[in-house]
């Protein structure tokens, strides 16, 4: 290995993981290469109109996102590219990209869309899954980054005839298409080297029985997202493409493509089940009668956090049907229903017909990617995915190379993006010596003294496509501006976040000498950001900024009253106007930052963050409230894939104790803590205090105490954890009937959550029963089997070797009692449909996974980091940023945000690690500076903000006989200055003054 | 010329068809100046707790409108022409309004907004039989039937009342209203009257003037102003205060400027826009009070601020007594 | 005309701003009447803000956080 | 009231000559009927000046705040729970107070008297017990003090000092707090309590001798007094504006009002300001069990903030 690493890592796939990751890296201090083969980064997300569960329009959360991503000076974005070799060792590789011609100069594009309008040539549109046309020259979507267009070659008639057309290149005004422009190869030099392909969506046409391209109305779930998207290709009017008619009654056919061992998809998709409950919730919405919605499916794996609830609320309160079964065939009924074929439990044949079938379509490997990883001399696991090395979370075979995302296993959002930090943070520890050789810095042009200057407000009324110029009269909103106060420029932008708008709104402030802006278009939480950064750009302090949303609390919450809501607009926009005209710079406030660590929690969540946080170079103090360090894993003999736990667990601990950078302090817990990002202050139970700039919460969780089923009162009835220890010590050797009895304390009222990892965990138990006495009887009692991606191969093998699967509902559940000979279970079996008994030597409770409440909700105190309704730490967003808090510095892990297996758990610290040194890598902290100001003059010194100021933030200085803010703590809530009777307390960025000129524009 | 009480009320009644008709009006057991609509409403005889000045100078009072557009700046002004008689004004208060109009019409400045008001209004007082005890205004150079200031004055003697032209408009006035002569034993009672009118409450002001002229750093004032509150209840029942604050009230681009009352007791009084107070205490407030009063009006009019009226003394939270101020910077010694 | 009332919305940015976008996202549809000013936190609302609101000509005040 | 008299001269004079302060707030003889006049004593002999009677009817916290020296008050009840409430707001120090704690049976409204003597004049009075003699020119009219008391006086429940360095007086039966006023104004109708509002909020001419004459306004610059922004107009004859006046005022006070009436007192028009007042004193009662200026220890109830308050605020977000 050579002695030299290089600081930059090459990132495939710019997807949602490809993006976060090449985020992270670019963040901590690495040049990032983001390689992606089609036009635009963003992957599948924008094609996604909902994500579960939060509802969280997919679009809207990815697209700042983009914007960070598309505009970061360190992320070198690559698209129509693709890797075709690598070679080297870890830390020096040279990989060559090969970037397709696109015919379209992005640097040249502005985007405006002349040329597609000119080209004779329609296309399928692929983005709208083929049930809209594009153009031979297209972009992929609206707020694609780079916002430029490409040539389709295999369509355009240029290329099969030079003559034949070109009115394109007429069109267009900007000179950017050159049909000359030949493919590139590039060699570039990168440390590492992280995967994201991503996924293809299962050909359901493959599977005849279900009609799919035969019976019309059948279409699969990613038509189903564009057909309910606003901007898919029937603006969100939920009809059947065949022949646009509103459907009353839609179903959705789970395991298309999954769970089918016949076709070689014998694993379990794992997010099928959240999207169609989501697909069926959404359309509800969607439709203007009483939609009927059906879900048929063999079980609901809504395994994830806060999926029960949402599968619940579907069920309960949106009257969603789910229909457990077994589906034969689809075939065309009257009027272009589709008629479906299935069994029951019971085995009995029903037949019901439907406006319009979705088929749940699962997730299968990129080809390209496959035969990349075979050329690159990846392993890739029986079904082609590139399944990580046990217990790295994302490792491949090859060091070095990671692989986050769909093509490590179906997986969701959350989990992607987790996976996506995490593979960053081994990127980061691999390549920590060479941090920050290759980046650069941004520079921003001198920022424009506005003192004394005459107000000249610029205003940009976004259209968002037809978003919001669908219902408000944007023309109208536009010369109504141009009469406001100070308003020297007011003007209309198809979409005021793309990437030519924002040059122009630069261009604009130069050319009309604009000193305040004001964009009217959607939420200021998603976009504010972004435009503010243009301001920055153009050298205007980006305070001198306002947002107004006319979209989300606007237009779309005002569809049916289109005068109306230009009114509200208007009003909207003057109010943004006024408040404006009295912004005033605010500078941030920089601090010194700690570069050490503090991670709580010595599991192996706990143990592995700081492994990893250590070797990029971080001093870590690792806090452990038991004498030992292991956390619950201690307690683990048998990894889910056969790992020998204990083994792993030792060399872990091991590494732990060798490891430098690493403090340990056992038999501690957290007594009190002080201070913010960057200088923490964190006193332990014996007094040591620890000065430190990051926290990461590592806490874990608790086997749940179990008051049901005679447990404590039997001493055969046992925890899965319990039964784990005695199979490895053998006890259970000689055992002839074992029943395991599934969600004991989960998917219950008291905790309507699902545990996630107990129908694998019960089922590994089984197989190893099973495989110690191949003759013991194993029953497993469930309600649904949750052993979602590769797992459901262990379910497969389970039955295969005699494992009885029972499942029983939870308004009748089993019944455990003491008998003479020992136990005897009764069960309601639903094939059956009649009780049956079993008498058993052994039962295993899949106890649920708790969190230790007291403890979190201390720690949820002292860092300001909120808890879920189930008391586990809850993340900034369940979504986007799964390990973050909305308290900078803070990150969690672990068992701690929620139940986990073992593997999942090792890549939610390292992501924990990775995204930890996004902050630990600046030199400085940098406060927005919006914090609260004291006039002395008027303060009385009553002391009544400091009373009540929840950050602590603000004191009454003595000497001074004034209050004094500590703008680093201050959060600008503003609770001092409405207090304050005296009006001595303001707030920066949402002035008294500014709060007066927006109410006085009523 | 005599008018008969019970004929007071179809009087004004008949007065409110060409003019605004200002009365004291009883309302919650307090006694103000009103705009009256009809004559039952007037209650004659009574002393305002608000001082009649208002009607000349009205506590709040809009001078014009302006609107920016994209037209241009348009403005209106808001001069008030309306031809008023107010009735039942005491001579304490008629005096005050002499005094005022030295203020906003002198050879410097014409206060058209003061002076249009006061052209179109005729003022009718009623003389004070009964002084209170916090009627001090023989000391200040006036009296219970003074009528300066006065267009009318009427003297209350028993069932009528018997009125006297002072002016010439006064006169014109009577003509028009066609009352009865007023006999010799009206005449005879009026002056008994105004004989019998006696104060109960005196304070030596001689030499006052010349006595402050010194005083401007005297220690007096250190003590003086310990016990006010800095309230503006004596300058705004003061019948002859007159300080004003301008405020522009404006919503975007249209607004009003308007003219307040503005107390020297207030410490936002003489407060520049720097932030600076050349009076930053109640101390310095104080003396200006009484030096104006006392001192820098004498200079400028020829005539003490105050007329001795009472209102401040009745009407402070804290009991303290203009009389005794007064008593008080006489028996100052002086350095 | 039927009377139409002004109603001033004081919304925290985090949580009620937040739920407000949230039923433009879902395409809830609620009466135009509703003129909303997005604060910090619903810390920052001023008794004297609303009082200035009902001043300026609102009928009503809706605050949330 | 000569006996008190008496005792609160010896006490100041004993203060002064022993130099334990600087100055005794107190109050003197007024100079008019009805009125007794709040006084600074500075030497025994100045002493001699103070007074004690029914008249004694201003906030003497008022002339407490922000003192360097050390000085001595002559306090009744409420006006030793606005020191009480100014002590927890940094605006006087405890230490270099001494309360000369006086028990009080409420202070004779002079409205009352004259509406009582039907506008006459009233020149002299003469207390005896729990009578009084008022008379003037053609008057002289009997009345029972306690039928003359001030409304405020009637309902309070804190005739006897809740702190003080020496009490001076009779201990005071217990009383409950009353708030029957308040109930009965709640028991209107919205459109009766907005005219009623209206009706009051007319008379005002924005002396602000309320806000002036309140202990607990102190604030450098009145609300009313800023210009940007500009809460509110300063004309006088915008009865909106003085309901806007009034209210933050109100808002201001909660939990902080020591009920004790002087703005009502000190309002030349008459308004009913402690309807306002007192509708918050009983709201905050209601609400938080919390009664201002009781408790020297205890956190004003509207600037309490604790992590586990059922509103979560920022802590959970």
């Amino acid at each position: 290995m050579s002695t030299k690493r290089t600081g930059s890592v090459l990132v495939l796939g710019a997807g949602i993981a490809g993006i976060q990751a090449s985020l992270d890296l670019a963040e901590s201090g690495y040049y990032v290469h983001l390689v992606e083969s089609s036009p635009a980064i963003g992957g599948v997300m924008p094609a996604l109109d909902k994500t579960f569960p939060t509802n969280d329009c997919s679009m809207c959360i990815l697209s700042p996102k983009l914007v960070d991503c598309g505009r970061h000076l360190n992320i070198n974005v690559m698209t129509t590219s693709e890797l075709i070799d690598l070679e080297g060792e870890p830390g020096n590789y040279k990989a060559k990209v090969k970037t397709r011609a696109r015919y379209v100069d992005p640097a040249k594009c502005t985007g405006c869309g002349s040329c597609t309008e000119e080209c004779p040539v329609k296309v399928d549109d692929d983005f709208n899954q083929g049930l809209s046309k594009r153009k031979a020259i297209y972009k992929q979507y609206a707020q694609a980054y780079p916002n430029a267009y490409a040539i389709d070659k295999n369509k355009c008639l240029k290329f099969k005839n030079a003559k034949a057309c070109g009115k394109c290149l007429k069109a267009c005004q900007a000179e950017a298409i050159n049909h000359e422009m030949e493919d590139e190869i590039n060699e570039l030099e990168v440390g590492a080297v992280i995967l994201m392909p991503g996924f293809d969506a299962y050909d359901a046409s493959k599977l005849d029985y279900y009609g799919y391209g035969k019976v019309p109305n059948v279409i699969t779930s990613l038509e189903f997202e564009r057909i309910l998207s606003a901007s898919g290709p029937f603006g969100g009017h939920l009809i059947r493409p065949s022949d646009e008619k509103e459907p009353k009654k839609i179903a959705w056919i789970q395991c298309v493509g999954s769970r089918n061992c016949k076709n070689d998809h014998g694993y379990c998709s794992s997010v099928c089940c959240m999207y169609s409950i989501k697909e069926a919730v959404i359309a509800k919405e969607h439709s203007e009668h009483d939609l009927d919605t059906a879900i048929f499916y063999m079980d609901m794996r809504t395994y994830g956090k806060e999926f029960e609830k949402y599968y619940n609320r579907a069920q309960e309160e949106q009257g969603v049907r789910f229909v457990r079964n077994r589906v034969y065939e689809l075939t065309e009924g009257e009027d272009g229903s589709v008629k479906i074929r299935y069994a029951l439990e019971d085995g009995s044949i029903q037949y019901e017909e439907f406006d319009m079938v979705v088929l749940s379509v699962g997730l299968e490997p990129k080809g390209e990617a496959v035969e990349l990883a075979k050329k690159l001399g990846i392993e890739l696991n029986q079904y082609n995915f590139c399944e990580a090395k046990p217990l790295t979370g994302i490792n491949t075979n090859k060091e070095g190379i990671y692989v986050a995302g769909a093509f490590s296993g179906p997986r969701d959002i959350p989990e992607t993006v987790m996976q996506a930090s995490a593979a960053a943070g081994e990127a980061q520890a691999l390549l920590s010596e060479a941090k920050g050789t290759l980046t650069k810095a941004k520079e921003y042009p001198a920022e424009t003294d506005v003192a004394g200057e005459i107000i000249r407000t610029g205003v940009f009324v976004c259209h968002c496509g037809i978003n919001i110029a669908g219902v408000v009269d944007v023309p109208n909103v536009v010369d109504y501006a141009k009469e406001l106060p100070g308003v020297v420029l007011s003007t209309n932008k198809i979409y005021a976040c793309s990437q030519d708008s924002s040059g122009q709104i630069k261009e604009a402030i130069k050319e009309h000498n604009l000193n305040r802006v004001v964009v009217a278009s959607c939420s200021p939480r998603t976009h504010e950001p972004m435009f503010q950064e243009t301001l920055k750009e153009a050298g205007l302090n980006p305070h001198l900024f306002e947002l107004t949303n006319i979209r989300d609390q606007c237009s779309w919450v005002h569809m049916d009253e289109p005068e109306k809501a230009t009114e509200k607009a208007k009003d909207l926009v003057k109010m943004a106007v006024n408040k404006v005209a009295l912004a005033k710079p605010v500078q941030p406030v920089k601090l010194d930052m700690n570069h050490d660590v503090l991670v709580i929690g010595g599991g192996v969540s706990g143990m592995t963050n700081a492994l990893n946080l250590a070797e990029q170079g971080y001093q870590v103090n690792l806090v452990e409230k038991e004498q030992q360090l292991g956390g619950i894993a201690r307690r683990l003999h048998y990894g889910l894939k056969g790992e020998d736990v204990q083994g792993y667990l030792n060399q872990l601990i091991n590494q732990i104790e060798q490891n430098n950078n690493i403090k340990v302090y056992t038999g501690q817990e957290i007594a009190d803590v002080n201070g913010f990002v960057g200088n923490f202050t964190t006193t332990l139970t014996d007094g040591q205090q620890i000065e430190h700039g990051v926290t990461v919460i590592a806490t874990g969780s608790q086997e749940y105490q179990p008051q049901e089923y005679l447990y404590g009162e039997n001493h055969r009835v046992k925890t899965l954890l319990e039964l784990e220890t005695e199979i490895a010590d053998g006890q259970l050797d000689k055992v002839n009937n074992v029943v395991l009895i599934q969600c004991v304390g989960s998917r219950d009222s008291e905790r309507p959550y699902c545990s996630r990892i107990c129908c694998t965990k019960s089922i590994k138990t089984a197989l190893k029963i099973k495989e110690r006495r191949p003759e013991a009887k194993v029953y497993i009692l469930y309600r649904d089997i949750r052993t979602y991606g590769f797992y459901e191969d262990l379910y497969t093998e389970a039955r295969q070797k005699g494992v009885i699967f029972i499942r029983y509902s939870e308004d009748n559940k089993p019944v455990v009692e003491n008998v003479e000979d020992g136990l005897r279970v009764t069960v309601t079996d639903h094939v059956l449909g009649e009780p049956v008994e079993i008498y058993t030597d052994e039962i295993g409770l899949a106890s649920a996974i708790v969190p230790p409440v007291e403890n979190n909700q201390k720690l949820s105190k002292f860092y300001k980091v909120p808890l879920n309704e189930d008391k586990f730490f809850l993340e900034a967003h369940l979504k986007l940023r799964p390990v973050d808090f909305s308290t900078e510095g803070v990150f969690m892990c672990g068992l701690s945000h929620g139940p986990k297996n073992l593997e999942e758990n090792i890549s939610q610290a390292k992501a924990a690690a990775g995204r930890a040194a996004t902050v630990l890598a600046k030199d400085q902290i940098t406060v927005e500076g919006k914090s609260a100001v004291v006039d002395k003059k008027k303060c009385s010194a009553c002391g009544t903000c400091e009373q009540i100021c929840p950050a602590k933030a603000i004191k009454v200085d003595e000497e001074e006989q004034a209050a004094v803010v500590n703008e680093a703590l201050c959060k600008g809530c503003g609770a001092c200055s409405s207090s304050c009777r005296c009006g001595a307390i303001n707030v920066k960025g949402c002035t008294d003054e500014q709060i007066m000129a927006m109410l006085s524009a009523l | 010329m005599i008018i008969n009480k019970s004929e007071i009320a179809g009087l004004l009644d008949n007065l409110v068809k060409e003019y605004r008709v200002y009365a004291p009006v009883q309302k919650d057991g307090i006694v103000t100046f009103e705009q009256i609509n009809e004559g039952t409403q007037a209650k004659p005889g009574a002393t305002s707790k608000k001082p009649p000045k208002e009607i000349l100078f009205p506590q709040s009072e809009e001078l014009f409108n302006y609107q920016v557009d994209s037209q241009g700046l348009r403005m209106e002004d808001k001069i008030d022409d309306t031809k008023s008689v107010a009735f039942g004004v005491r001579p304490c208060d008629a005096k005050s309004m002499m005094l005022l109009d030295n203020v906003f019409h002198n050879d410097e400045y014409e206060d058209v907004y003061y002076t249009t008001r006061r052209k179109n209004t005729l003022i009718i007082s009623v003389g004070c039989n009964q002084p209170a005890s916090t009627c001090f205004c023989t000391s200040v150079g006036s009296s219970p039937f003074d009528t300066d200031g006065s267009d009318v004055l009427l003297t209350d003697i028993g069932d009528s009342y018997l009125a006297e032209a002072i002016t010439e408009q006064g006169k014109e006035f009577l003509c028009k209203l066609n009352l009865p002569a007023s006999d010799d034993q009206a005449k005879t009672k009026a002056e008994e009257t105004k004989k019998q009118a006696q104060l109960t409450s005196e304070v030596d002001t001689t030499g006052i003037k010349e006595k402050l002229d010194d005083m401007f750093d005297h220690p007096y004032w250190e003590s003086l102003y310990e016990k006010c509150l800095g309230c503006g209840a004596c300058t705004y029942l003061c019948p002859t205060c007159h300080c004003f604050d301008i405020a522009d009230e404006a919503k975007d681009c249209a607004g009003c400027r308007v003219r307040n009352w503005d107390s020297c007791m207030f410490p936002l009084f003489t407060l520049h826009g720097s932030g600076h107070n050349p009076r930053t205490s109640g101390k310095e407030r104080w003396r200006q009070r009484a030096m104006h009063k006392f001192n820098y009006f004498v200079e400028r009019y020829n005539a003490s601020a105050c007329v001795g009226c009472g209102r401040c003394i009745k009407n402070c939270p804290v009991n303290l007594d203009i009389r005794q101020v007064i008593a008080d910077i006489k028996a100052q010694p002086l350095e | 005309m039927a009377y139409e009332p002004k109603i001033v919305a004081f919304l925290c940015n985090w949580c009620s701003y937040a739920g407000a976008d949230l039923a433009g996202i879902g395409r809830l549809q609620y009466p135009t009447n509703l003129r909303v000013v997005r604060i910090p936190c619903s810390g920052r609302i001023n008794p004297l803000f609303i009082f200035s609101a009902l001043r300026n000509g609102a009928d009503g005040i809706l605050t949330s956080g | 009231m000569q006996k008190l008299t008496k005792e609160i001269q010896d006490t100041a004079k004993k203060l002064l000559e022993e130099n334990k302060v600087d100055l005794v707030v107190g109050f003197a003889k007024g100079s008019l009927p009805l009125r007794s006049t709040p006084y600074f004593a500075r030497t025994a002999e100045q002493a001699e000046e103070l007074v004690w009677n029914q008249f004694c009817e201003n906030n003497l916290a008022n002339y407490l705040k922000k003192r360097e020296e050390k000085v001595a008050v002559v306090a009744k009840g409420c006006d030793i729970r606005a020191i009480v409430a100014l002590i927890k707001e940094n605006q006087i120090n405890r230490d270099n107070l001494y309360i000369i704690g006086v028990t009080c049976q409420g202070m004779i409204d002079r409205n009352k008297a004259d509406e009582l003597v039907n506008g006459k004049e009233i020149l002299e009075t003469e207390t005896n017990g729990e009578e009084i003699v008022l008379k003037g020119k053609d008057l002289e009219q009997k009345a029972k003090v306690e039928e003359l008391l001030y409304d405020t006086c009637t309902r309070c429940a804190y005739g006897n000092p809740v702190i003080y360095d020496e009490l001076i007086g009779e201990e005071q039966p217990a009383k409950e707090p009353n708030f029957e006023d308040i109930e009965k104004f709640e028991a209107l109708s919205a459109e009766e309590r907005a005219q009623y509002l209206a009706k009051e909020m007319e008379k005002c001419i924005r002396c602000y001798a309320c806000r002036n004459a309140c202990p607990m306004c102190y604030c450098d610059t009145c609300f009313v007094d800023e210009s940007t922004p500009q809460w509110i107009s300063k004309r006088a004859n915008s009865a909106k504006d003085n309901l806007i006046f009034q209210g933050v005022r109100v808002f201001h006070q909660l939990g902080r009002c020591a009920d004790c009436g002087a703005c009502e007192r000190a309002c030349p028009m008459g308004i009913n300001l402690s309807l306002l007042t007192r509708k918050g004193v009983k709201d905050v009662k209601e609400t938080y069990g919390y009664e201002a200026g009781l408790n020297p220890d205890d956190k004003p109830v509207l600037s309490d903030f604790e992590t586990d308050d059922p509103q979560p605020f920022l802590m959970k977000e």
